[in-house]
């Protein structure tokens, strides 16, 4: 369920922002999301933006799953 | 003549014929057209007739990368290049809504005609049928087409070995999707266009440089999962493709991870699947890359002995997985 | 960063990860991906194809197009024989069936039926058409039924009222306590629902572990995230921890989002639901408020709809409880296909039984 | 398969697949069809090919006398006996509108396929479109044909020379008549039934009879009328016809005089003229008249030198009045 | 008896009085045949290329079609523009050109307009639509309104109340008077329209004879009926006799149709009317009585159209007293043809232009 | 204008008959003529019947023409 996908906001308006998604656009509601800025990764679900997406997280996920070891180290 | 088509366009009286006159014949000129009879006689040179028909019923009729017109042809001619054949002869068939721009209508006709002496085919047979506003969506076209297989050529899509590669021409799902944003709903822009482009040429190019081709299929409706599967089921093979090998523009691939759609199922107009012995494939992709349209060609998978009638890909993590055949249209999802 | 899509689809890191699990050399586990999202990125990058054979998928109840029952169907289907009645629906649900027919079958009848890529389109469908009553199937769980409430909302804010929603929506706690309860399944971890806690948050999973002894990890969509999680668990279960962790930081904090709950809880309150081939679970449903009755397709149309029993012979029940594979159903491969499908588990591009036939290399 | 098309039928995915192989391949079934590839293989006989489409947008789909399916067969194997053209083979592209009945669609194949086999044409090559609830009148068929000029005839509209005979196959007007008819709207009731029929075994007898016929054309959309002026700027000639010889159903007559219409220009879809000299005459007639489709063939006029590139007719009164091109369709008026 | 008609067109008959006029030798006489109908017959059948060159047929106002002034077209054009309006015609009216569009062309563009063989087949329509308003595009003589006026009464006796008339309907007498009193205008003598005469009766005509001095013969429609009227004619201007004879008995009544009348006079009353190319004719026309303003367009409706003036260089007007013929337009054949009417003249299948082009042998 | 055509009245009902033209049948309105009976000929335009046609007179009026002798005579 519940299909979501980041996308790069490039331009904000009033109660809208449009996202690009690899060079897709489409317009979706900041209704659901304060605070949502011109860079800002955010997760698109239903043409609505309902989180930001941390890239400090993102780095430091691909870091761990990079250096994973074997399940008994986990 | 008014600006828009009326049904006395489709009467079959003076309308029909000056329309026919003041736009296709003018767009589509060629010696053969203009006989006047019921239908067109001709000769045409030894060897295998290949014959093929297809309608056309885009919409929008206009789109990004092409018109139904220059779709009409490509469609056709493609078809006839995928037997290996020379296309020599179109006919086309056109389905108008009453009250169709006639500006539009000689757009389409003109991209067809251009398409047309592109590759060297000669639109020589036609007909017009005009029906009641709301009959039709604006416009459908038809084309058959005629062409002649040169001896020495087999190809079929029951042809392909255990051990040959498959190559596509270039990147997949422009013209699906873009078509599907042109729609009205999506809201959803980009830059993607229709690939829709005439590959006789190149295919001739092709088979002139390795005649051993064994299948050629142009990936249209239901896209490049759909169309394999049919080589599958044709030859009693299995196909492999590798997911990180199939070319797809960051655009389209955007736009299907949005609406929860694949890329392998998207519709294309302008490229060719080509099944062919290893030995061959660089003399091929030599070839191609070198063709207009043909300059992102790649291999992207390989016949394989089983499981047969199945198209498998390896995915980024190693592991396989199925790739059916389209069922229904691809719909926009969102959980 | 690029595009926050292809840096966890890196083959490398998948292949290792792979590696790893497939060095798993102890008891056998059974996980379940309770999202249909999970469902199918499991099958689209082949990873029950990597697994090894002690590392057991199952498929949950994650997919609110297989968890609505035929009676949703056919009360969409009795709105949209209504002259001056617009559907609109996400593409999912066109396929399922209901007792006899589906909206896609009426939409090729003529029946005006729309699909939408986002509830709040269906606003402009409504303002385009003041003759019409636009109704908007809204089905989905916490993810989604945020942006239901918000188009009630704007609906009543722009005084468009030709608007409603017919409703079906649910949550996830309830129906994972029911799994947790019950004793013929058999899981041993969660992969939970990554979009669904970034709207709630993480708090509930913490319940699950500490009262009913489940460990789970929240996961990303991502090749590499679902490989993760699974690592994870093999690993957290092995060790006897029983916790829930967060795989899916950069995007799901543990407070969820705010603003969203408040609207979802402004227009939705909490009821019992009938979940499809699961029955009825106190407290997992989501019905409007009496404020927004007036866009409550339940309460402003008259619907005769009996409320008809699941198709004959369908595990879907079983499937979505992860009691069954779809190829134990007889059904399968036989009669019901993606083309012909018996249950919603075969129609949903995510549900199970879909997956199963599309992308299975063992069908 | 369900009981109405949709959508997914058209997606070019399994369900198309499945509508191919159970009602058209079942219904045209002949070993050309079964190639699976994009375009059809063949060989034809030495000579020249003859090649024509028509779409066919009829409506009602099913009328006394056939339906969409036979006509798309009749006329266009009859406008390659039209040209003297033994047909051979047909393509078919179906635009389908969602929701149409799957069994109309099984019954309108199996009147192509009976049709086809009763001319000994083989329908080889096809296309399934299906266009959304709305966009389409229930179902439009295109059909294109290859025929082969046996050696020694030729035939065209330019080849009518002064002092030659015009015949008429049989009864003008019954098909546009009943067509007409079959719409809602005008309430008359009548036994009128469509000529619709198959022409080129009889065209075959007739042109190995006498091989100097001048000019075959069967009068369709624009009827006689239409058909004969065409000839006459083709073959800039005139052509003179007589009121009193030309055949026409008192029914037919009947309806045309309440709603202000001429017979003349009632489309036929089982009628072939034929221009010959006069000293054919009589051999032609004595073959037609033994043909199911030709007992009521009759001369019905003469070529003339002036006035060129018109069509007069002689009335009951002796004199001479013009025969136009048809202007627009004829619409019912009544002051 | 066989049908009634074809006993009328029997040749060996023709023949004979084709003969019969071929040995008229007297001075040139100048005939109108008043009736677009007339007309019609007289080039179908040839009628025109089988008179001696002294017996000349002209054309009168007689065909609805090309009576009907632009603002009519123009105001129908503007009714079809509105969403809720279901324009009704008669086949004829669909090509003739208003100030920059006809019908046919709307419709092309998507305007609801329907072709009707009875005005009768409105009602229906009507019934059908009860959320549109149906509007019959009436014009016609004394033989058509008796129908309009009996759909009117219908649709008031069955409640049908969204039906109107947008009416143009003319009457005969005062038309041809005017003919008689131009000094321009050079006739012999009338072929009176027949089935304007099945209504009617024959007084009027009694009247033209003895106070205008003009003859006339009421005539079928028919080869022998047009010829017959023709010699009748030429005989009775030779020896000088201003007489009224009716050469159609078989229909044709003295005192005509009283019930067809009483429905006319029910709805409808005289007034002043506009002919296309001709002018104001007083008392020639008809309008809706005040009892009936409900069905009535023109007071119903909110119609905005400036009278236009007769498309330029156009001499319908001319053609439609028997002044000029069309091939004295310098339109005629060049820019004005069938596919491109510029006056009504050439796009009714009856007007005067429109048989000239389709049918004279001489064009 | 007006065109019309004779039919014969080969059905009846309250308002309403059914005329045959050279075998196509039409439902035409009485309503504008009264005392229609089966086996008349009527005269239908617009679908109304708007007079009956006499035979006695139609054989009359053709034994006159079959009669016409020259102008100066008639
Ligand atoms: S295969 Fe079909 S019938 Fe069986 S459980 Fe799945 S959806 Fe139900
Ligand atoms: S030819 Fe055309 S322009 Fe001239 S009078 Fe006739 S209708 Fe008018
Ligand atoms: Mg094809
Ligand atoms: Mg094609
Ligand atoms: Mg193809
Ligand atoms: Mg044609
Ligand atoms: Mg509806
Ligand atoms: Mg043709
Ligand atoms: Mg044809
Ligand atoms: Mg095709
Ligand atoms: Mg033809
Ligand atoms: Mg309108």
């Amino acid at each position: 369920m519940c299909l979501a996908i980041p996308g790069k906001v490039v331009k904000i308006t009033e109660k809208t922002c449009v996202v690009d998604i690899m060079g897709a656009e489409r317009e979706a509601s900041t209704e659901l999301l304060d605070g949502v800025k011109v860079g800002d990764y955010v997760l698109v679900h239903a043409g609505c933006a309902i989180q930001k997406m941390d890239e400090q997280e993102a780095l430091d996920t691909i870091r761990m799953f990079e250096e994973m070891k074997d399940i008994a180290h986990e | 003549m008014k600006d828009i088509i009326t049904l006395a366009h489709g009467s079959g009286g003076k309308l029909t014929h000056e329309l026919v006159r003041e736009i296709f014949n003018k767009h589509f000129a060629n010696d053969t057209l203009l006989q006047g009879n019921d239908a067109t006689c001709f000769d045409v040179p030894q060897g295998k007739i290949a014959f093929t028909t297809d309608s056309f019923v885009i919409s929008p009729v206009f789109f990004k990368g092409g018109n139904i017109g220059k779709l009409s042809v490509c469609g056709t001619v493609n078809d006839l290049a995928a037997c290996g054949a020379h296309p020599m002869y179109l006919s086309c068939g056109f389905i108008i809504e009453e009250g169709f721009p006639l500006a539009d209508l000689e757009r389409i006709a003109a991209s067809m005609g251009e398409t047309a002496r592109e590759c060297g085919v000669k639109i020589v047979a036609g007909d017009t049928k005009v029906v009641q506003k709301g009959a039709a969506d604006k416009v459908f076209i038809n084309t058959s087409g005629i062409g002649v297989v040169p001896a020495g050529i087999n190809i079929s899509g029951s042809n392909a070995k255990p051990g040959d590669k498959v190559i596509i021409t270039g990147y997949i799902g422009d013209h699906g999707c873009s078509i599907l944003l042109e729609r009205e709903g999506l809201d959803i822009s980009s830059d993607i266009q229709s690939d829709c482009a005439p590959l006789s040429g190149m295919m001739g190019e092709v088979l002139a440089a390795a005649s051993d081709v064994h299948v050629l299929r142009d990936p249209t409706r239901g896209g490049l999962g759909t169309t394999l599967n049919e080589i599958a089921i044709q030859s009693n093979v299995g196909i492999r493709i590798f997911e990180e090998k199939i070319p797809v523009r960051n655009e389209v691939r955007g736009v299907c991870e949005l609406l929860g759609m694949d890329p392998l199922y998207m519709a294309n107009e302008g490229k060719m699947i080509i099944i062919a012995p290893e030995a061959s494939v660089n003399t091929i992709l030599e070839v191609l890359k070198k063709q207009r349209y043909g300059v992102d060609s790649c291999v992207i998978g390989e016949v394989i002995d089983t499981p047969a009638k199945r198209v498998v890909m390896k995915t980024v993590t190693g592991g396989s997985r199925i790739v059916d055949m389209l069922t229904g249209d691809q719909l926009p999802r969102i959980c | 960063m690029n595009n926050l899509i292809d840096e966890f689809r890196n083959s490398d890191t998948a292949r290792k990860m792979v590696r790893i699990l497939s060095e798993y050399k102890g008891r056998p586990v059974n996980l379940m991906e309770v999202c249909g999202t999970h469902t199918m990125s499991i099958f689209r990058f082949g990873i029950r194809d990597v697994l090894p054979e002690s590392v057991r998928l199952l498929s949950g109840p994650g997919c609110p197009v297989c968890v609505t029952p035929n009676y949703f169907i056919d009360a969409a289907i009795e709105l949209s024989k209504m002259d001056d009645v617009i559907i609109t629906t996400f593409g999912d649900m066109m396929r399922v069936p209901g007792n006899g027919s589906s909206l896609l079958e009426q939409k090729a009848s003529g029946k005006d039926i729309r699909i939408v890529y986002s509830p709040l389109d269906s606003l402009k469908i409504a303002a385009n058409n003041p003759d019409k009553k636009v109704v908007f199937l809204s089905v989905g769980f916490e993810t989604t039924t945020p942006v239901s409430a918000l188009t009630v909302i704007k609906a009543k804010e722009e005084g468009i009222n030709n608007f409603y929603l017919l409703s079906a929506n649910k949550t996830m706690p309830e129906v994972l306590k029911t799994l947790c309860l019950d004793p013929e399944v058999n899981i041993d971890g969660f992969i939970y629902p990554g979009h669904v806690s970034v709207i709630t948050g993480t708090a509930m999973y913490d319940e699950i572990a500490e009262k009913y002894g489940m460990p789970g990890v929240i996961a990303g969509f991502e090749p590499l995230d679902i490989l993760h999680a699974i690592i994870r668990l093999v690993s957290n279960i092995m060790s006897g921890r029983v916790l829930s962790e967060n795989g899916y930081k950069r995007a799901v904090n543990p407070e969820g989002n705010p603003v969203a709950l408040a609207r979802l809880y402004e227009v939705f309150e909490p009821c019992d639901a009938r979940w499809r081939g699961i029955g009825l679970i106190p407290g997992s449903g989501l019905k409007m408020r009496d404020a927004y009755a007036d866009y409550d397709a339940w309460k402003v149309f008259d619907i005769q709809v009996t409320d008809h029993s699941d198709p004959k012979g369908c595990l879907c029940g079983e499937v979505l409880k992860g009691k069954r594979t779809p190829k134990e159903c007889k059904l399968f491969n036989t009669i019901c296909t993606p083309e012909n499908p018996v249950g919603a588990c075969m129609v949903s591009s995510e549900g199970t039984c879909a997956a199963y036939y599309k992308y299975d290399m063992k069908r």
